[in-house]
C-alpha cells in the first residue's frame, strides 16, 4: 500500500483535476455554447432569404375574385394582401384568401391520380394513363355524361361545354345560383330578360336581407365592407339593414335589426310585408300600369289576403305590429332592396319563395325605372366558335338518375351543397364520379377517381363577375408557383379525354392553351369598347376607349388588374307578372306548405349554415387552425348550437355529445348551449372540420348536410330532428 | 388612476423606459391602435394575417384554444341577455402595449421583455427568454403565448416563411410586437432614400392591414394629426381594464353603450364557465 | 470528542511517515496542470471546426488599382433599401465567363460555377444568428459608417481565411459576444453583440433589444 | 460494509428490511425520472399547463416545499444566533430536510422552465426589478449554504471519521457554522419573501396584488412569517413520523414542546397580520381597481370558504392549540395541529398560485381550471421519493438526532418521546 497509487492519491488527482476544470474554459464554454445551440436548433426552420419582390394576381378560392398582392422572396410567395383600390376588394382579403399561397402545401394535398375504394374510401394511386383510359371507357359506355361546374362562367367552362357537345348525352350543370339576387325570379316576374342582375349599393338606403350574409362578406369584400360602413351609426350615407333569418348569424348580430323568424318562414314573412304594403297602398307608383296578377283573382293580393298579419305572426313568430312597422319603414325609406339567399351552406329558396321576394322588390320599386336592382351584361365567350352548344342547367333541373359519368370541376364555389343533391341525379347502379381537384374535400370526397389539379397560384384561370356586383367584371389569375409534376390542368385532362374518347371537338379543344383561351376572351372584352380597367401596377383606372390594342388590356389583367363594364341603365317600361310565369296554384300551395312546415311549434329544426370565408370544401389552408382550433372564434362543423332551454328539455348538457337524428340519418355532434339561439332550433355551422392541419388518410366526405331533407324544389332550409344525449 | 396616455408625454411616467437614454435622433413616437368593435365582423382575418406575417406555425397536433398561439385573438362577448335581445360583440385582443407599470416587463428575471423608449412598443426577445412564464401570469390580457411545441410547418410550407421574422423555438414566450419588423423595414427604406423620418404609410401591422372592414386604425398616438390620436380621444373610445392603470396603447371604440359598459365592468362575475 | 481527534492524528502519523504531504501535492498538481492545459490549449480547437471557402476570392484583386471596383459595385441594395449581401453568381458572370487570369481559382470559378450557373455557397464570417436584425442601409447611408468599420481589411484581403464554426452552436467565431472564457482567440472584432452595443452606446442610438433582435 | 457505516451508538434495522423500505420509493423515483425525461426531450406539451395556467402543480410544489423547508434556516437561526441550545437535538434533521426541500424545488424548476439550458441567463443578465431574480439568486446561494451545512453531518459518519483530515475539517466547519447559519437566515428571509412578492407585485392580477412597504408587497412579509411558523411544525411532524416509522425515541419531550411553542407563537402573529392584510385588501386594494373583493369569491368552486378555511381552520385553530397547549396538552394534539399548520401553508400557496390564475381578468373571460398530467404528478412524486430516500440514508448512516443514543440507553428516564401504541 505504501508504494503504488492508493485510493487517497486518486482522490487528490481528481481533486486537482476538478479545480483545474473550474479554472479552464471547458465548463463555461460548454454552458454558453449549449445555450446558443438552443437558439439555433436545426429543427427550427430558417426562412429563405433573397431578393424581395411583389407580384399581382387574382384570388380564385371563391367567386369573389379579389385582387391579390403577393410578396415574394426569390419569386416564392411568402405573404398575401389585397390590392388597394381594386374595385372588388379594395385592398382587403378574407381569412382564407390571406393564406391562399399555403393551399399548395396542405398536408392532405393529393399527390397524384387516385382511385378511391368505394367502401373504405381509402385512395390508391393510379397511373394517369390508366385513369384516362378507364374514364374514357366509362364516358363512351355511358348514356349520360355530365360536368358539374362549381364555378360557371370561366373560360374553362366553355371547354367543358365544348367537350360535352361532342357527346351524345352531355349535360353541363352547375349548383343553383343562390346569391342574394339572381336572374331567375326577376325574369320570371318581369318582362326583363337579362342573364344576371346586381345591386346598386350606392343608391340603396334600406336593405332587407332574407338569410344573406350581408355584413359578413357577401358579394364582394369591397361591397360588404361598404354596406357595413354605411350601416354604422353616424355614417354619411346611412343604409339601414334588416336581417331576416332564424340563425343568429354574424350579419344578424351586426344589422340594425335582426328579425328572427321561425325556421323556413322567411317567404311568409315577406308575404306579410307585401300584405301591409298593398293594404296601405305603399307600393311603388310606377308599377300601377302594366302588371298581371297584382289584384283580383289568382293574384298576389289574393295570396296576401290569405295571410293577414295575425296569421303571419303566428307562423313566423314575429309580433304583427312589428311587421306592419317594418313594412312602412321599407316603403318610406326607399330606394330599398330586397335580397335573399346566399348563405354558403343554407342553400337556395324555392322558386315560389323567390317569386314572393321578387314581388316585394317590385312593390318597393327596386326592380324598375328608379330601382336598386340593375341588370348586368354577360361577359363575352373566349371565341365565337366556342359559343355554348349545350346550354347549362341548374343542378336542380337535371332529371334524376340521368347521370352515369359525372365530372366534378374542383373550383371553389364558396358554397356547400348536400351530396344527396348530386347523388339523386346519378344512376342507381355504379355511377362513375371523377373529380378534378387538389384536395380531398367537398364533393370530391365522393369521387371514384381524383385527378389532382394545380392549386390556386399554380395555373392560369379567369374569374367572371361575382354575384351581387352591379357591373360586369373580369379578372385573371396567373401562375406564380410551379405546380407539382403530378398535377394536371383541367384543360389538359379534357384534351387527353377528348383524344381518348375520339371526341369530334378534339381538334378544337386541343388547339388551345389556357393562356391563349383567356387572352382570346380578353380580346373579345376589348372589342366591346366599353367600361374601364383598374391597373393594379399603377393603381389607377383607365377607360378601355383610351387603349390602343387589347395587348395592353392583357398586360394589365394578367397583373392583378380588373375590368369593369359600364353601369347599365335601370330597366324601364316593364310588365310585371306577380305570380311568375308558372301556374299560380303552384305558388299558393308552396306557401301553404311552408305555413304547415313551421306549423308545429313543438318540433326541433336543424339549420345548417355557413360563414363567408369558411370555404365550401371543409378543408382550408393550415393557418385556419388559428380560427377553428386555437381559438373559439368560429365553430367547427361538429358543433350543434342550441338554446339552453331546448337543450335541457332534451336532456342534453353543454359541451357533451348529442345525437342529431333526422328521417335521413343521424350524426353525433358536440352540444353547445348558446342563449342567443331561438328555442327549438339546432344551428350547425358547416365548413371547416377540426384538425384539418393534419393529413387526412381516408376521403370521408360526410357533413351535417347529408342528413338534411332535400325538398322537391331542391331546398334544404330546415329539417325536423330529434335530439338525444349519448 | 389617470388615463392620459397619448395626449401627454407618456415616457416620463414610464419607469421601464425612463432610465434609458433619450438621446436618439429620431422623433419619439407612441404607436397604438384603435379598434372599432362596431365594425368587427369577427371574421378572423387579422388572426390569420398575423400568424402568416409573423411565422407562427399552424396548430400542433393536440393544440387547442388554450395551448395554441394567436398573437392577436378575437374574443366574442355578449350582452348576457337571452334570445332575442341577445347581442354580441367581437374584441380582437393583441398585446395591449401597456405604457405604465407594464406588467410583463418588471417581472421578467432576465430582461427578455422591455418597453422600447423610442416607440413605446413592448418588445419580447425569445432568444433571451428561458420560458419561466412569469410574464404570462402577470399579463391581465392573456396576450402572451407559450411555445408548448416545437414549431413545425407542413412539408414544404417553411418555404413561405417571412424572412423578416425569426421563428421562435420551443419553450419560449411570444407575443404581438406591432409587427416591429415592418417599422424596421420602413426605417430602412427611409434611410436608403436619405430620409430620417419614416413615411407613416409604410408602417402598418399585418392585422390592421388585413382587416376587411378596416376596423383597426393604427398610428402614432403622439402625432396630434394622426387619425388614431383623434379617434383615441373620442368619448366612445375606451381601453380594457383601465382601472388596473397599465395604460394600454390599444384602444377600443364603440357607439353601443352596453359594449362600453361591458369593458368597464372589469373582472367578469358569475358562475364557473360563464362569461 | 476532542480526545478522539488527537488519537486519530497519532495513529495516522504513526501509520505513514512524512512521505504523505509531497506525494499528495504532486498528485493534486498533476491533475490541475493536465486539465488546465487541456482546457486552455486543446479544447478550443476541438469545439471549432475550420471551414474552407469554396473559392479563394481576392478582394484586393478587385478593389485594387488595376480593377478599382467599389464595395457597392457588388454588395448593393434593392429598391426598398434592403441590402443584398454577397452577390449571386450572375454578378461574377458579368466578367468571369471565361478564365481571366491563370490562377486555378480563376478557372474553377469560370468552369465550375459561372458556366453551369451554380451559386457559390460562401461561408460568411459575419453570418449573424437568425434572430439578429442588421440594416445595412441605416448604418451605411444614414449613420455614414465605412464598410471597413466592421469588415476591417476585408476589402483589401488577398485571400479568404477559413471560417471557424462552432461544432456546438453552429455559429461563426467572429460574431461571439464577450462571453464566458472566450479563449484563446481574439478574432477580428467588429461583429459581436458587444461591439454593436458599444458603438450604439457611444452614438446614443437604438437603446432596446427589439432594435437589433427580431 | 453497511454495518461499519452505521454508528455503534445507534441500532438500525437490518439491511434487508431497509432495502425493502427503499424499493417502492426507488420505483417511484424511476417513474418520475422517465416523466422528467419526457418533459425535457419533448417539451412542456407533456404537461397539462396552458397559456392560462402558465404556472401549475410544479410551482405550487416549489412554493410549498420551500415554505416547509424553512425549518432549516429558522432552527439554525434560533440555535446559532439566538442560542436556543435545546434545538441542537433537531438541527441536523432540519438541515437534511432543508437540503431535500430546496434541492427538490430547484430540480423541479429546471424541468418547469421551457429552456433549462438558458436558465443561467438569469445570473448573466439579471433584471433587478424581478422578484424571480431575487428568488433565483437567494435559493441558489442558500442551497450551497445548506450543502455546506450538510457536510459536517456526513463527515461525522463512522467511517469517514477515521480520516483525520476530514475530522479536522469537520471540527473547523463547526466553528464557523454560526456564520453560515447567519448567511442562511439572511438569504432565506429574502427568497421566502420574494416568493410571496412573486404574486403580490402582479398589478394585472387584482386577486393577488397587494400594497406594500417600499418595493415589497405585504405578501413578501406574510410569506416569511408563515414559513417561519410552518418550519418548526414541519420538523416536529417529521421527527414524530421518523420515530414512528423507525420505532425509536429520537428527541427529548421538551424539544418537541419547544418547537410547538415557537411555531404556535409565530403562527398567532402571522394569522393576525394575515387578517389585517386581508381586510386592507378587501377595503382598499380591491376597490382601487373598481372591484369588490367578494366578486373574486363568486366563482365556484372557490368560494369564500377557502379564505375562511385558511384563516380559521388552518390558522387560528392550530395557532391557539400550539401556543397555549404546548406545555399541557398531549403530543397527539401537538402533532395534529402541526399537521394543520402544514396544510394551512399548502392551502395558502395553493390559493396564491392556482386560484390567482383560475380567476378571469377580462370581462368576457372564463373561469378556468386545470388538472395536471401524469407527467407532472410523476415529477412531483419524484421529488417526494428523492426526499424520502435521501432522508432515510442520512438517518441510517449519519447521526441526525444527537440525543438518540442517550435516549436509547435510557439515560434520562423522563421526557423521552415515548410512542404509546
Amino acid at each position: 500500500m505504501g508504494s503504488g497509487i492508493n485510493r487517497r492519491d486518486w482522490l487528490k488527482l481528481i481533486g486537482g483535476s476538478a479545480v483545474g476544470l473550474m479554472l479552464s474554459p471547458i465548463p463555461w464554454k460548454v454552458l454558453d455554447e449549449s445555450a446558443k445551440w438552443t437558439q439555433n436548433w436545426n429543427w427550427t426552420p430558417v426562412p429563405p432569404k433573397g431578393r424581395v419582390n411583389y407580384r399581382l394576381t387574382t384570388c380564385t378560392l371563391c367567386p369573389q375574385a379579389c385582387g391579390v398582392r403577393v410578396r415574394c422572396v426569390e419569386n416564392q410567395p411568402v405573404g398575401l394582401s389585397g390590392i388597394p383600390g381594386h374595385p372588388l376588394n379594395n385592398g382587403k382579403l378574407c381569412a382564407i384568401g390571406l393564406g391562399g399561397h399555403l393551399m399548395s402545401y396542405h398536408p392532405s394535398r393529393i399527390a397524384g391520380p387516385v382511385t378511391i375504394d368505394a367502401k373504405t374510401r381509402v385512395p390508391a394511386p393510379i397511373p394517369l394513363e390508366d385513369a384516362i383510359s378507364r374514364i374514357s371507357g366509362h364516358v363512351l359506355a355511358a348514356s349520360g355524361v355530365a360536368v358539374l361546374d362549381m364555378q360557371p362562367g370561366r373560360s374553362i367552362s366553355y371547354i367543358y361545354k365544348e367537350f360535352l357537345a361532342g357527346l351524345k348525352h352531355g349535360t353541363y350543370t352547375f349548383p343553383n345560383q343562390t346569391d342574394g339576387i339572381n336572374a331567375g325570379p326577376v325574369n320570371r316576374t318581369t318582362t326583363s330578360r337579362f342573364k344576371s342582375y346586381g345591386i346598386d349599393i350606392d343608391r340603396t338606403r334600406t336593405i332587407i336581407s332574407f338569410r344573406t350574409p350581408l355584413l359578413d362578406g357577401w358579394g364582394t369584400l369591397a361591397q360588404s365592407a361598404e354596406i357595413g360602413r354605411r350601416n354604422k351609426k353616424g355614417s354619411k350615407a346611412p343604409t339601414k339593414v334588416y336581417q331576416v333569418e332564424s340563425v343568429s348569424s354574424r350579419s344578424a348580430g351586426l344589422a340594425d335589426e335582426w328579425i328572427p323568424v321561425r325556421p323556413g318562414t322567411e317567404a311568409i314573412f315577406a308575404l306579410g310585408l307585401a300584405h301591409v304594403i298593398l293594404e296601405e297602398n305603399l307600393f311603388d307608383r310606377t308599377i300601377k300600369g302594366g302588371s298581371e296578377n297584382l289584384w283580383g283573382e289568382r293574384s298576389l293580393s289574393e295570396l296576401a289576403g290569405k295571410y293577414p298579419l295575425s296569421r303571419v305572426s303566428t307562423i313566423t313568430g314575429v309580433p304583427d305590429d312589428k311587421i306592419a312597422v317594418l313594412a312602412r319603414e321599407l316603403a318610406n325609406n326607399r330606394p330599398t332592396a330586397v335580397i335573399f339567399g346566399g348563405d354558403p351552406v343554407g342553400g337556395p329558396f324555392g322558386d315560389a319563395e323567390e317569386i314572393i321576394f321578387a314581388d316585394l322588390n317590385i312593390l318597393l320599386g327596386a326592380i324598375g325605372p328608379n330601382g336598386t336592382i340593375v341588370p348586368r351584361p354577360d361577359l363575352p365567350s373566349p371565341g365565337d366558335h366556342r359559343q355554348p352548344r349545350v346550354d347549362g342547367i341548374q343542378l336542380s333541373e337535371v332529371p334524376d338518375h340521368s347521370i352515369e359519368v359525372l365530372l366534378i370541376d374542383g373550383a371553389d364555389s364558396g358554397t356547400t351543397i348536400p351530396w344527396q343533391l348530386v347523388s339523386r341525379k346519378l344512376v342507381p347502379v355504379n355511377p362513375r364520379i371523377v373529380s378534378l381537384s387538389y384536395l380531398p374535400a367537398g364533393v370530391a370526397c365522393h369521387a371514384d377517381y381524383v385527378i389532382p389539379s394545380p392549386a390556386y397560384m399554380e395555373m392560369y384561370s379567369d374569374m367572371p363577375t361575382p354575384a351581387g356586383f352591379s357591373r360586369a367584371s373580369y379578372n385573371v389569375s396567373v401562375p406564380l408557383m410551379e405546380p407539382p409534376a403530378s398535377a394536371i390542368e383541367p384543360l389538359e385532362f379534357l384534351k387527353r379525354l377528348a383524344i381518348s374518347t375520339g371526341s369530334p371537338n378534339k381538334a378544337s379543344i386541343c388547339s388551345i392553351t389556357m393562356r391563349e383561351l383567356i387572352r382570346n376572351r380578353i380580346a373579345k372584352i376589348f372589342e366591346l369598347h366599353e367600361g374601364e380597367v383598374f391597373d393594379a401596377d399603377a393603381g389607377e383606372t383607365k377607360s378601355i376607349g383610351s387603349m390602343a390594342s387589347s395587348r395592353e388590356l392583357v398586360r394589365i389583367l394578367e397583373r392583378g388588374g380588373c375590368w369593369t363594364g359600364n353601369a347599365r341603365s335601370r330597366v324601364a317600361g316593364l310588365t310585371y307578372k306577380f305570380l311568375g310565369n308558372s301556374d299560380y296554384q303552384h305558388v299558393f300551395s308552396a306557401m301553404e306548405k311552408l305555413a304547415d312546415i313551421s306549423g308545429s311549434a313543438s318540433d326541433i329544426r336543424l339549420l345548417p349554415h355557413g360563414t363567408r370565408g369558411a370555404g365550401s370544401s371543409g378543408v382550408n389552408h393550415p393557418m385556419m387552425s388559428k380560427i377553428y382550433q386555437e381559438s373559439n372564434l368560429r365553430l367547427p362543423s361538429d358543433v350543434a348550437s342550441i338554446s339552453p332551454s331546448t337543450g335541457k328539455m332534451n336532456g342534453l348538457s353543454d359541451g357533451k355529445p348529442v345525437r342529431v337524428k333526422t328521417d335521413f340519418g343521424q350524426t353525433i355532434l358536440k352540444a353547445r348551449f348558446d342563449q342567443s339561439i331561438m328555442d327549438g332550433v339546432v344551428q350547425v355551422q358547416v365548413g371547416e372540420e377540426t384538425g384539418t392541419t393534419a393529413r387526412r388518410e381516408s376521403l370521408q366526405g360526410s357533413n351535417t348536410l347529408d342528413i338534411c331533407r332535400i325538398e322537391s324544389d331542391s331546398t334544404w332550409k330546415t329539417t325536423s330532428v330529434q335530439l338525444s344525449p349519448l | 388612476m389617470e388615463n392620459n396616455i397619448g395626449t401627454t408625454e407618456p415616457a416620463v411616467e414610464n419607469e421601464n423606459a425612463s432610465h434609458k437614454s433619450e438621446s436618439s435622433g429620431a422623433r419619439k413616437a407612441r404607436y397604438g391602435m384603435v379598434i372599432d368593435v362596431d365594425s368587427c365582423t369577427g371574421c378572423g382575418a387579422c388572426m390569420v394575417g398575423c400568424a402568416i406575417e409573423n411565422n407562427v406555425p399552424p396548430a400542433a397536433r393536440g393544440a387547442d384554444e388554450r395551448t395554441g398561439i394567436t398573437p392577436i385573438r378575437v374574443y366574442k362577448a355578449d350582452n348576457g341577455r337571452p334570445f332575442p335581445e341577445s347581442n354580441s360583440v367581437y374584441f380582437p385582443i393583441s398585446c395591449q402595449q401597456c405604457e405604465h407599470h407594464t406588467p410583463c416587463v418588471s417581472v421578467c428575471p432576465q430582461n427578455a421583455v422591455e418597453v422600447d423608449p423610442q416607440t413605446g412598443i413592448v418588445g419580447q426577445i425569445p432568444v433571451r427568454c428561458l420560458g419561466c412564464r412569469y410574464c404570462m401570469t402577470a399579463c391581465p390580457y392573456h396576450a402572451r403565448y407559450f411555445n408548448w411545441w416545437d414549431p413545425t410547418w407542413p412539408a414544404g410550407m417553411e418555404k413561405t416563411l417571412n424572412p423578416d421574422v425569426s421563428p421562435r423555438m420551443r419553450g419560449v414566450v411570444e407575443k404581438c410586437n406591432f409587427c416591429f419588423h415592418r417599422l424596421q423595414a420602413a426605417r430602412e427604406k427611409a434611410a436608403a432614400a436619405g430620409k430620417t423620418e419614416i413615411d407613416p404609410g409604410d408602417y402598418i401591422p399585418a392585422c390592421a392591414e388585413s382587416c376587411p372592414t378596416s376596423a383597426i386604425t393604427f398610428g402614432d398616438l403622439l402625432d396630434e394629426e394622426s387619425a388614431v390620436a383623434k379617434l383615441a380621444k373620442s368619448k366612445n373610445s375606451f381601453r380594457l381594464l383601465e382601472s388596473l392603470g397599465t395604460q394600454p396603447k390599444v384602444y377600443y371604440h364603440s357607439e353601443r353603450e352596453w359594449v362600453r359598459k361591458l369593458a368597464e365592468s372589469g373582472i367578469a362575475e358569475g358562475e364557473f364557465g360563464n362569461g | 470528542m476532542g480526545g478522539k481527534i488527537v488519537t486519530a492524528q497519532l495513529t495516522t502519523s504513526a501509520g505513514r511517515p512524512e512521505s504523505v504531504p509531497p506525494r499528495g501535492k504532486i498528485f493534486f498538481l498533476a491533475g490541475l496542470v493536465v486539465v488546465l492545459s487541456f482546457g486552455w490549449i486543446v479544447f478550443p480547437f476541438l469545439i471549432y471546426k475550420k471551414v474552407e471557402q469554396p473559392i479563394q476570392f481576392s478582394h484586393i484583386a478587385h478593389t485594387g488599382d488595376n480593377v478599382g471596383m467599389k464595395c457597392e459595385d457588388c454588395h448593393n441594395y434593392d429598391s426598398s433599401g434592403r441590402f443584398l449581401g454577397i452577390p449571386k453568381i450572375r454578378k461574377c458572370a458579368e466578367c468571369h465567363t471565361k478564365p481571366m487570369g491563370v490562377s486555378a481559382e480563376d478557372r474553377k470559378l469560370a468552369e465550375d460555377y459561372v458556366r453551369p450557373g451554380r451559386e457559390i455557397n460562401w461561408v460568411v464570417y459575419s453570418r449573424q444568428p437568425e434572430n439578429v436584425y442588421f440594416p445595412h442601409a441605416v448604418h451605411v447611408k444614414e449613420a455614414g459608417l465605412k464598410c471597413q468599420t466592421c469588415h476591417f481589411g476585408q476589402s483589401t484581403s488577398s485571400n479568404l481565411r477559413p471560417a471557424m464554426i462552432s461544432r456546438l452552436s453552429g455559429y461563426s467565431l467572429d460574431i461571439f459576444g464577450q462571453n464566458l472564457f472566450n479563449a484563446p482567440y481574439t478574432p477580428s472584432r467588429g461583429m459581436r453583440m458587444d461591439d454593436c452595443s458599444d458603438c450604439h452606446k457611444k452614438s446614443g442610438v437604438a437603446e432596446s433589444c427589439v432594435d437589433c433582435h427580431k | 460494509m453497511d454495518r461499519n457505516l452505521i454508528s455503534r451508538k445507534l441500532d438500525r434495522a437490518p439491511l434487508p428490511r431497509f432495502v425493502a423500505w427503499l424499493v417502492p420509493w426507488t420505483l417511484l423515483l424511476l417513474i418520475g425520472l422517465y416523466a422528467i425525461y419526457l418533459c425535457l426531450a419533448k417539451g412542456l406539451n407533456q404537461t397539462n399547463m396552458n397559456n392560462r395556467f402558465a404556472f401549475g402543480l410544479w410551482i405550487f410544489l416549489d412554493l410549498s416545499v420551500i415554505a416547509l423547508g424553512a425549518g432549516a434556516f429558522f432552527t439554525g437561526f434560533l440555535l446559532y444566533i439566538l442560542k436556543k441550545h435545546e434545538l441542537r437535538a433537531v438541527i441536523n434533521s432540519a438541515v437534511v430536510l432543508g437540503l431535500i426541500c430546496y434541492s427538490g424545488a430547484v430540480l423541479v424548476l429546471m424541468v418547469d422552465v421551457g429552456q433549462p439550458l438558458r436558465a443561467w441567463f438569469t445570473f448573466w443578465h439579471p433584471n433587478v426589478h424581478s422578484m424571480l431574480t431575487e428568488v433565483t439568486f437567494c435559493i441558489t446561494c442558500y442551497l450551497t449554504v445548506l450543502a455546506i451545512e450538510y457536510v459536517p453531518i456526513v463527515l461525522r459518519n463512522r467511517r469517514l471519521k477515521e480520516v483525520p483530515s476530514f475530522l479536522v475539517f469537520e471540527f473547523e466547519l463547526h466553528k464557523v457554522m454560526p456564520v453560515f447559519a447567519g448567511i442562511g437566515t439572511f438569504l432565506s428571509f429574502f427568497h421566502q419573501g420574494s416568493l410571496g412578492g412573486l404574486y403580490g407585485v402582479l398589478q394585472g392580477r387584482p386577486f393577488a396584488f397587494r400594497e406594500g412597504i417600499a418595493i415589497w408587497p405585504s405578501t413578501f412579509f406574510l410569506f416569511i412569517i408563515s414559513a417561519a411558523a410552518a418550519g418548526p411544525s414541519f420538523i416536529l411532524l417529521t421527527t414524530w413520523l421518523v420515530s414512528k416509522i423507525s420505532r425509536k425515541s429520537l428527541v427529548k419531550d421538551e424539544v418537541i414542546r419547544l418547537l410547538a411553542r415557537i411555531s404556535g407563537s409565530i403562527l398567532v402573529f402571522y394569522v393576525m397580520l394575515k387578517c389585517i392584510d386581508t381586510l386592507l385588501w378587501m377595503n382598499a386594494t380591491a376597490p382601487s381597481f373598481g372591484l369588490t373583493a367578494m366578486s373574486f369569491f363568486a366563482w365556484k368552486p372557490f368560494s369564500i370558504w377557502i379564505l375562511l378555511g385558511e384563516i380559521v381552520a388552518f390558522g387560528f385553530l392550530p395557532a391557539l392549540i400550539l401556543f397555549f397547549g404546548s406545555r399541557r396538552l398531549g403530543k397527539g394534539w401537538l402533532v395534529f395541529s402541526s399537521i394543520l399548520v402544514c396544510c394551512g401553508i399548502l392551502l395558502n400557496r395553493f390559493v396564491m398560485t392556482i386560484q390567482t390564475l383560475a380567476l378571469p381578468t377580462l370581462p368576457f373571460d372564463k373561469f378556468t381550471l386545470y388538472t395536471p398530467s401524469w407527467q407532472e404528478v410523476a415529477a412531483f412524486l419524484f421529488v417526494v421519493a428523492y426526499g424520502v430516500i435521501l432522508y432515510s440514508l442520512s438517518f441510517r448512516y449519519f447521526n441526525l438526532f444527537p440525543h438518540e443514543p442517550d435516549l436509547r440507553n435510557g439515560k434520562n428516564q423522563n421526557g423521552e418521546l415515548v410512542i404509546q401504541k
